[in-house]
């Protein structure tokens, strides 16, 4: 069992590389392969979990090469947390891409899992270096993915999303370089450890290597002003592939609250970025707002909402208490698994209007439309915090967590404007339909993905309190770098 | 019993018509499926009821959200009673009537579903006993009543009335969250009980001001005060069950609800006084004007309905306790008769076919059953004597005349309220006179009406019947009820009231008489004043709200489509505006103190610096000349190679060197298909901004560079060059670190190898790009695809370069080499087969397809690693043993050569999966299909 | 010396910077290989500058710092399966587009979105 | 160090060196492609040669065995230098470049 | 022999290169032996056509002339391009070929190519002409014969006969 | 006397790949550019051989090698290119 922590690496790692290995393009035994694996992940992530949750850090140590010299894997609460989102957002994801959007480009279930491998790899690494590898392996799949299907739009967005992470990842070697020049250090922890001991020149470079990763992950988690390019690709992807993307934000987000919660948390440096961070969180969630209003497309409406999460996200990172923390992550979890699903519906939708596709404009009516109008309602309500779901837990959740007028503003309005946005769209797409869209009934197991996304809101909502308790007892891990460094280095290295 | 289960029902009820419909249940059927539940939640209220008249408060609690103080805790006092008696009952009686109004080809499963909800919300907002839980359910009736309005979605007007007001009332639950989240902040808990118990304590909290605004917002917008009063004529486009419902008892009442049920937390300041009473004055004088010249009847009772509840406001705003009870009378009151008038209303469409008062005329004679029904229900409106507006119009007007907050201006309440009372009368009078009389109907869609179904007419005959009764007898009606409700308004005890007809003569009787006969004096001056509001600018709140939101949509979308303006140029530039501001901050004179020594700069370096920096630039100035610019980038990268042999690295050199060749074959596959060059498209400006941009960004990094080399550190690299070679089995650091310390790395970065060529393999995959007959200059292509002497050099090359491959591999481990730089120079000696011999002839010697050589080799990699596991080691650990063989002697073994191996295969399977099918990419092409065939076998010559 | 390697790195990602804020997919993929040549070398010399030190056991007394060469190693090949895949998609803009533009078709239209 | 020895390598070098130098001064100065074609092609090969002529005898001195490896630059140099300058020169008659107008004979037809 | 063997040239060549990298030591002899027939093999299918070396001494001769040709002419063709340009008469000259063997032909335009003031152009698509373009030709005539009396003679003896 | 000859040879190695950088810069045709580039690939070889005289290190031996073995693959490429367009067909 001491192998487990790495296994949601390999799995994936393994799926994919099979899947390159059948080049006889059996459909068939590919979305076998690429949902057995992607299945295996939520046991192994839930043991992941369960491991996490006594409190205890797993340290796995790669090579057997004892940290700071080797690469270590680290299973805290946090990243157990994240490796289960990841595997409860990809199945239904890959199994709606199973119903056919797989055939639309070749090799997709074999970057689909390398994907997941990247995505998990960079929750579970202690080591800066290796977090920019892991970054370049969910990218390079992402870059692949974001591409999977046709059509000029997509190759557009694809240019814009390429491009920019690629500037990206040159920023992030800059930083990786001048923490290393700095530290002499990769390994987290004991970056962590030999940061607050830094002065003069080499505390200045650090302080630059800390806020160029900021820009970084900022750009990954779409922060103003870095998110323009989100909603064109995004709204461009093919559904599952979308509905997956809705994690990748979070990856940034992830990387700022595990590097500036750990690696930048003591000496001088602590607190680095936080305010601009606030100010930037705010900025994102109002004019994401205003992008959700202003949408002429379903799936670029989702993508604003997603942009919003990460604005309302951020702000509760920036206010960086436990509680913050806490409350900021339950509505992580409800905004990825809740805006993944409304990529899967806006896809459903599109599929019975035609031409007109997700655009918000009086048409045909989608196929299914009572079973989609529910499931837009509840999604609506879900992403723009209305009670009964779980946007509403969370909301308030933030709410109680982060005091602070502006940000009430801020969340209350921009949820206000989403509303008006979304109830628009809603109205539009269906109750304005001015026929019946085509025949074809609404596939099961792509209605049933969908589903599984979106009902997460109302289990999140009642099964509200385990699951805050338990982002609260991540949160109260997370503040408490000491124990992260201690596991990683052997006790007593600590000196925070 | 615990009163969730009560909550609880109307929700559960909503499953049932749906279901019932899907089974075809008839409409009677239907309609009971729906009323089932309500009923039983009704019956099971009579033992919790008893008690609360008795004077106790029943509280039920369950946990949900401890850690956020939101508990399903409920409470029946006599407040919430006296509303939830409303709520199921009046729900009841909708029910029944929405059976008969309801067509027969209407999706009344759906329409009873929806109600349910709004029910079931509506109950629990006015049960809560958590602050949190309130809002909950308030917004569940904002939500459940955007289905109700909407529900004739096909009609433009219904779609837009629902959305305006979910906005509204929308805006409203937002602030009263917010208050709430602050009320609890001072409270210290969200429990109604103990939130009504520190009533002082949030008077006297510097947030009063805040939360007593932000509640009010939530109440105003819902109960429709002015100015937010506009959204609830629009929502007359539901379907008139729905109105009756939602703007008599329950919907716009959850507004009022709140003014009493925070009444002990928050009334009795001075603010209370002007903010709630401002409100309620001039809503209530702007509704009955309002009403007054509506020719739409729903749209009359619509705005009277603005009118009763500016009056029920202003009320709660006097600060006094017999107001406080008046308001809640005339809540009750007010729900009974204007449910009934909307019964009535809906009736009178149902069975004319419009609404319109100027065509609906002498109805008395086709429906006098229906016209005495609605004539003592707008009697009871109009507050005349023996019904149950008078009694509580009277104790208003009473009200106004004991207020003194205002003054020497303290008469403009009283005032006020008898203009109201006057306007109220002629609205009445109106809706009597208009409907029942006045002549002959015109040009009617249906003539002529009859009197509805029995069984339609039985709700508004209990309505009006409850009219009458608490009109004439008061004490023995509604008294009790209206004790205890009162009581928990105030939340102590009750101050003395008479609930009689008769007081005497005195000024509020006067009052009641100047608005009776002033009001028929108004109405019977109708005529002028219609000729003098038809000649106002007509305001349609609709059309300027809808305008006014697709005005903010505009600019929220020309806002966005500024910000995501489609181009990547400015894109970059913000990101890299931000990098810039980073640097131009944090950068200084003071990063270029360095304290370690400077290494001495010789002639060479200068010099080859120096034409590094003018490939460099030149690069970017030539760019547009693309294939000068491929040239001169070549020479950079050469540059950078000797830069690696010159600080000590030739494993980069090496990599480095042949990356650059990959790369540069690469970039002219690529110019086969794209533009040979590009006219110059930047203006002035862009090209100032870009180059301000690289000059911060590029010195920015120049000089952290500098400023990282001159400073001292202390690196964990000692660790690598002690155990290299006892621990890692090899001598060359860097490869010991690469396939060793961190192999886990180079897994990774293979795997990114691997998947870029997955995904290339995917972007060329039917990709259509038409290759051009002549190069850019016009001239034709040579004939000769395949030199001779190229063909016949490039192939013993090969084995050639496979050697030198395995020579670098092999020696990797302890000196510059291993597995990249040997898979590169493979896969550079391959391609030059490629090049010189052509796909066609590669296609019979090679795999024709690189995927599973990618595959293997990551595999190679991945099951290496997975072994240390059978060693009881973590992934990657690494093992090695020298071997000792006669003649060949002593040789090393290590686990880390398979993984280098599999880093081998990768790189080779990776490269040539990317540019061999880059190179078929022509072959697909039609018109290139000819030209690139031809030659196919050129150099082969004889023999196979 | 290391005011040369500095001035040098510094022109590397300023060209690459200018080049990948033009307009064809070209000078970008240019632009992205100068900035990673850059970025390269930046990495390399966090380790500091050495010469004649080749971090081999035993060939060098005072051998230069191994690990970031390891890292640079990673991100050239790292670098190069992007660039690679940037071309391909520059192709398949090409393909798709009709235009070799980032943002796709002409200037004119490149900046209106598809909506 | 031998001076003799020394004096050889210095040799080799210079010489090397020098032919490298006119190689590419004939790159710069001869005006018509083709002619320049000839200055990099073999001078330059040949300067190369001078300097691995020179490290060799250097490292065999140093190690005091023969160290031939560095024949094996020069050996691929040989073969690949002609391929290079056959296929530009086949680009350069390929796209008609100007000559000497006092070149005799003349480019094929690619 | 053959089958195991189907370019001895090769794999002499291969061993010997394998040999010059490594030093010698009996492992890398060994591994080298392996190597030269390995690798051969398998890479056979990419050049089916080499043709047998028929006489190894002219071999070894043929090498020694092209070495000593570089070294000597090289210092001419550096004072002519040091010197005023005018006077080089240059000119592209056609050489008829006896050559036929494909590689034959590659050899030698390889060799003159890397002979100082000639480069090899362009082989005709009929193999039976080689164009030359050279810096300083006095007589057409007199170059013509000189190549195939120094280079392409002996080229057909050590792989034609 | 090696100390003498090593500069010198070092700086006539550099002056020739500047002529080169030169001839690379000012063309004025492609090939004449292309084959600059080729020199200097030789050059460079040239460069590092005597880099590894002066730092008495074998260890730069295999990076002139691989210049020598795969550096005409660019210069082949953009011929090819100039002749085929098409570099793999
Ligand atoms: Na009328
Ligand atoms: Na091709």
């Amino acid at each position: 069992m001491e192998h487990l922590i790495i296994a949601p690496i390999l799995i994936p790692a393994f799926a994919g590389m099979l899947l390159l290995l059948e080049v006889r393009e059996r459909q068939r035994l590919r979305r076998f392969t690429g949902l057995l694996a992607t299945l295996a992940l939520i046991p192994v992530a839930l043991g992941l979990w369960q491991q996490a949750a006594t409190g205890e850090i797993g340290v796995y140590q790669l090579g057997d090469w004892r940290a700071p010299f080797g690469i270590v894997l680290v299973l805290d609460r946090l990243s157990a947390l994240m490796v289960l989102l990841t595997a409860v957002l990809a199945l239904p994801a890959l199994i709606y891409g199973s119903r056919g959007d797989d055939r639309r480009g070749a090799n997709f279930h074999g970057l689909f899992q390398l994907q997941l491998m990247g995505i998990n790899g960079a929750f579970l690494t202690g080591d800066l270096f290796n977090l920019f590898v892991f970054f370049e392996v969910l990218l390079i799949a992402s870059y692949g993915l974001a591409l999977h299907g046709r059509g000029p739009a997509r190759v557009k967005g694809g240019i814009h999303y390429v491009v920019l992470n690629l500037i990206g990842s040159a920023l992030f070697l800059v930083a990786l370089g001048l923490a290393y020049g700095t530290t002499g250090t990769l390994n987290m922890a004991d970056f962590a450890v030999k940061v607050s001991e830094l002065e003069g020149n080499s505390l200045d470079l650090a302080r630059l290597s800390g806020l160029l990763m900021w820009v970084v992950f900022g750009l990954k988690a779409a922060l103003f002003p870095l998110y323009f390019w989100l909603p064109a690709t995004y709204a461009s992807a093919t559904a599952p592939v979308a509905a997956l993307f809705a994690i990748m934000t979070k990856v940034g987000i992830y990387a700022i609250a595990r590097v500036y919660g750990l690696a930048f948390s003591g000496g001088a440096l602590a607190g680095l970025g936080r305010d601009p961070l606030w100010v930037i969180a705010l900025i994102t969630l109002g004019l994401a707002a205003v992008g959700v209003l202003g949408a002429r497309r379903l799936g670029e409406m989702v993508a604003y909402l997603l942009v919003m999460s990460v604005g309302t996200l951020m702000a509760g990172l920036a206010w960086s208490s436990p509680e913050a923390l806490g409350a900021m992550l339950y509505y992580l979890i409800h905004s990825t698994l809740v805006c993944g699903g409304l990529f899967l519906l806006a896809d459903l939708v599109t599929r019975g209007r035609g031409e007109l596709a997700d655009r918000l404009e009086a048409g045909p009516s989608p196929t299914g439309r009572g079973v989609l109008g529910v499931l837009f309602f509840a999604g609506a309500i879900a992403v723009v915090g209305l009670p009964p779901l779980s946007g509403f837990v969370g909301k308030v959740a933030l709410m109680q967590a982060v005091p602070a007028p502006l940000y009430w503003l801020f969340l209350l309005g921009g949820g206000l404007i989403a509303l008006i946005g979304l109830s628009r769209a809603g109205s539009t797409l269906f109750w304005r339909a001015t026929g019946d869209g085509e025949e074809r009934r609404l596939d099961g197991p792509r209605l049933a993905a969908t589903v599984a996304l979106l009902a997460t809101t109302p289990a999140l909502a009642i099964w509200g309190e385990p699951v805050l308790e338990a982002c609260l007892a991540v949160a109260g891990q997370w503040s408490q770098p000491g124990l992260y460094i201690d596991a990683v280095l052997g006790a007593g290295e600590s000196a925070l | 019993m615990n009163l969730s289960i009560l909550v609880l029902l109307p929700f559960l009820g909503a499953a049932l018509p749906p279901l019932a419909e899907r089974f075809r249940a008839s409409r009677t059927l239907l309609a009971l499926s729906a009323a089932a539940l309500p009923a039983l939640a009704l019956a099971l209220m009579v033992a919790p009821a008893r008690r609360v008249i008795a004077g106790d408060t029943v509280l039920s609690s369950l946990q949900w959200l401890p850690s956020l103080g939101l508990d399903l805790a409920f409470r029946l006092d006599g407040l919430s009673l006296m509303f939830a008696m409303l709520v199921l009952g009046i729900g009841l009686l909708i029910i029944l009537y929405a059976r008969y109004y309801l067509a027969a080809n209407e999706k009344a499963g759906r329409f009873y579903a929806y109600l349910l909800l709004f029910m079931g919300a509506m109950l629990g907002v006015v049960t809560s006993d958590n602050l949190l839980l309130l809002v909950v359910f308030w917004e569940l009736t904002s939500l459940s009543s955007f289905l109700l309005i909407g529900f004739w979605s096909h009609n433009s007007g219904a779609r837009k009335g629902a959305r305006m007001a979910l906005t509204v009332t929308g805006l409203g639950g937002l602030a009263l969250l917010a208050g709430v989240l602050l009320i609890g902040q001072v409270v210290g808990s969200y429990s109604l009980g103990e939130a009504l118990a520190s009533g002082d304590a949030i008077r006297a909290s510097g947030l009063y001001p805040l939360i007593l605004c932000l509640v009010l917002l939530g109440i105003f917008t819902k109960s429709a005060q002015f100015p937010f009063h506009f959204w609830l004529p629009h929502a007359m486009a539901a379907p008139t069950p729905v109105s009756a419902y939602l703007h008599s008892a329950t919907m716009v009442k959850a507004g009022v609800f709140l003014l009493a049920r925070f009444y002990p937390m928050l009334a009795g300041t001075n603010l209370w006084f002007d903010l709630v009473t401002l409100a309620g004055m001039a809503t209530l004088i702007w509704g009955a004007l309002a009403a007054l010249f509506q020719h739409d009847l729903k749209g009359l009772l619509a705005y009277s309905t603005i009118s009763h509840l500016g009056l029920i406001t202003l009320l709660f705003g006097l600060n006094t306790e017999l107001a406080a009870v008046a308001a809640v009378f005339h809540i009750i009151n007010h729900a009974t008769f204007k449910a009934s008038l909307f019964m009535a209303a809906g009736i009178i469409d149902h069975e004319t076919g419009t609404r319109d008062m100027r065509r609906i005329n002498g109805l008395w004679r086709y429906m006098p059953y229906t016209a005495v029904l609605a004539m003592v229900a707008s009697a009871a409106m109009a507050g005349v004597p023996l019904l149950n507006g008078f009694l509580s119009k009277e104790m208003f007007f009473a009200e106004t005349l004991q207020s003194d907050r205002l003054g020497a201006m303290s008469w403009v309440l009283p005032l006020g309220a008898t203009l109201g009372g006057v306007l109220s009368v002629a609205y009445s009078a109106r809706f009597i006179h208009d409907v029942f009389f006045n002549g002959e109907p015109v040009n009617l869609p249906k003539f002529p009406p009859h009197e509805p179904p029995r069984y339609m007419k039985v709700p508004v005959e209990i309505l009006v019947a409850l009219c009458v009764a608490v009109g004439v007898f008061p004490a023995l009606t509604v008294a009790g009820l209206l004790a205890v409700a009162g009581t928990a308004t105030l939340g102590g005890t009750l101050p003395e009231y008479h609930l009689s007809i008769w007081h005497g003569f005195n000024l509020p009787l006067l009052m009641s008489v100047v608005a009776l006969v002033g009001g028929v004096l108004v109405y019977s001056q109708r005529q002028r004043l219609f000729r003098w509001h038809a000649r106002l600018p007509e305001i349609n709140a609709n059309l300027i709200f809808e305008r006014a939101m697709q005005a903010v949509a505009r600019f929220a979308g020309a806002l966005s489509g500024r910000l995501r303006n489609g181009s990547l140029q400015t894109y970059v530039a913000w990101l890299l505006a931000v990098v810039s501001l980073v640097l131009l901050t944090q950068l200084g004179p003071h990063l270029l103190s360095g304290e370690r020594a400077l290494l001495p700069l010789d002639g060479v370096a200068l010099l080859a610096g120096a034409m590094l920096i003018v490939a460099a630039v030149i690069t970017a100035i030539l760019h547009r000349h693309r294939m000068t610019a491929i040239m001169s980038i070549s020479v950079v990268g050469l540059v950078v190679s000797l830069v690696f042999v010159r600080f000590s690295a030739p494993d980069l050199a090496l990599t480095q060197l042949s990356v650059e060749v990959v790369t540069v074959m690469l970039l002219i596959l690529a110019m086969y298909f794209l533009p040979v060059r590009t006219s110059a498209e930047s203006g002035v400006f862009r090209v100032s901004r870009d180059l301000f941009l690289s000059v911060v960004v590029g010195g920015g990094v120049g000089v952290m560079a500098f400023a990282m080399m001159t400073s001292d550190f202390n690196s964990i690299s000692g660790f690598f060059l002690e155990n290299a070679k006892p621990g890692g089995g090899g001598t060359n650091v860097v490869n010991v670190i690469l396939v060793d310390f961190r192999g886990f790395d180079t897994f990774g970065e293979i795997t990114v190898l691997g998947i870029a060529a997955m995904g290339i393999y995917a972007l060329l995959k039917d990709l259509k790009l038409t290759s051009p007959g002549a190069d850019a200059t016009g001239r034709p292509w040579a004939r000769d695809a395949h030199p001779l002497v190229l063909v016949t050099i490039s192939r013993p090359l090969l084995p050639l370069a496979l050697l030198v491959s395995v020579y670098i591999f092999l020696r990797g481990h302890n000196l510059p080499g291993g597995g990249f730089i040997a898979g590169l120079v493979t896969s550079v000696a391959l391609l030059l087969q490629y090049v010189a011999s052509g796909v066609g002839w590669m296609h019979h010697r090679m795999p024709g397809d690189y995927h599973p050589v990618v595959a293997l080799g990551l595999l190679l990699a991945g099951i290496t690693g997975v072994a240390s596991w059978l060693f009881g080691h973590p992934f990657l650990t690494s093992t090695f043993d020298y071997i000792h063989w006669p003649l060949v002697g002593k040789f090393e073994v290590a686990s880390a050569m398979l993984f280098d191996t599999g880093v081998f295969l990768t790189v080779v399977g990776a490269t040539l999966l990317m540019l061999a099918n880059l190179g078929k990419l022509s072959l697909l092409d039609d018109k290139g299909a000819g030209a690139a065939y031809d030659g196919d076998e050129t150099g082969q010559g004889g023999g196979a | 010396m290391e005011v040369m390697i500095a001035l040098m790195i510094a022109t590397l990602v300023g060209s690459g910077v200018y080049l990948t804020l033009r307009a064809r997919t070209f000078p970008v993929i240019l632009g992205i290989t100068l900035l990673s040549y850059g970025v390269n070398l930046f990495v390399f010399v966090s380790g500091r500058l050495s010469l004649n030190q080749v971090p081999v056991v035993g060939m060098s007394e005072n051998p230069s710092d191994p690990l970031p060469q390891a890292l640079v190693l990673t991100a050239i090949v790292i670098g190069f399966a992007m660039t690679a895949f940037l071309v391909v998609l520059a192709l398949r803009g090409q393909g798709e587009m009709n235009s070799d533009h980032v943002d796709g078709g002409s200037d004119g239209e490149s900046h209106k979105e598809d909506r | 160090m031998n001076g003799i020895v020394e004096f050889l390598v210095s040799g080799f070098i210079l010489i090397g060196a020098v032919f490298a130098l006119v190689g590419s001064i004939g790159l710069v100065r001869l005006s018509d492609f083709y002619l320049r074609l000839h200055g990099p092609t073999k001078a330059s090969t040949l300067g190369v040669g001078g300097a691995i002529l020179g490290s060799l005898l250097f490292f065999s001195w140093q190690e005091r065995a023969l160290q031939l490896q560095e024949v094996l630059i020069v050996l691929f140099l040989f073969i690949t230098a002609p391929v290079s300058a056959h296929m530009l020169a086949k680009a350069a008659m390929h796209r008609n470049l100007k000559r000497r107008e006092d070149t005799r004979g003349g480019p094929w037809k690619q | 022999m053959s089958r195991l063997l189907p370019f001895p040239l090769l794999s002499l060549f291969l061993w010997a290169t394998w040999m010059l990298l490594n030093g010698f030591s009996w492992g890398h002899a060994l591994l080298g032996l392996v190597l030269a027939v390995v690798l051969p093999l398998g890479t056979q299918s990419f050049w089916p056509n080499v043709p047998r070396l028929r006489n190894f001494p002219k071999l070894v001769r043929f090498v020694l002339v092209v070495h000593w040709d570089i070294l000597t002419a090289n210092v001419a063709v550096a004072i002519l391009i040091i010197g005023p340009p005018r006077r080089l008469r240059p000119g592209f000259v056609e050489l008829p070929l006896d050559l036929s063997d494909e590689f034959a032909i590659t050899l030698l335009a390889s060799t003159i190519s890397l002979t100082p003031g000639t480069v090899s152009a362009d082989v005709s698509e009929d193999r039976r002409t080689l164009l030359i373009h050279a810096l300083d030709v006095d007589d057409e005539g007199a170059m013509i014969e000189q190549i195939k009396q120094r280079y392409e003679r002996p080229l057909k003896e050590i792989f034609e006969c | 006397m090696l100390e003498i000859a090593l500069p010198i040879a070092f700086g006539l190695f550099v002056l020739a790949l500047l002529l080169n950088l030169y001839r690379l810069l000012r063309g004025p045709t492609l090939p004449d550019r292309a084959l600059a580039l080729d020199t200097m690939y030789i050059n460079t070889i040239g460069l590092i051989v005597l880099y590894g005289i002066s730092s008495d290190s074998k260890l730069y031996f295999e990076a002139a090698m691989l210049i020598a073995l795969i550096g005409f693959v660019s210069t082949v490429a953009v011929a090819k290119y100039m002749l085929r367009g098409d570099i793999i067909e």
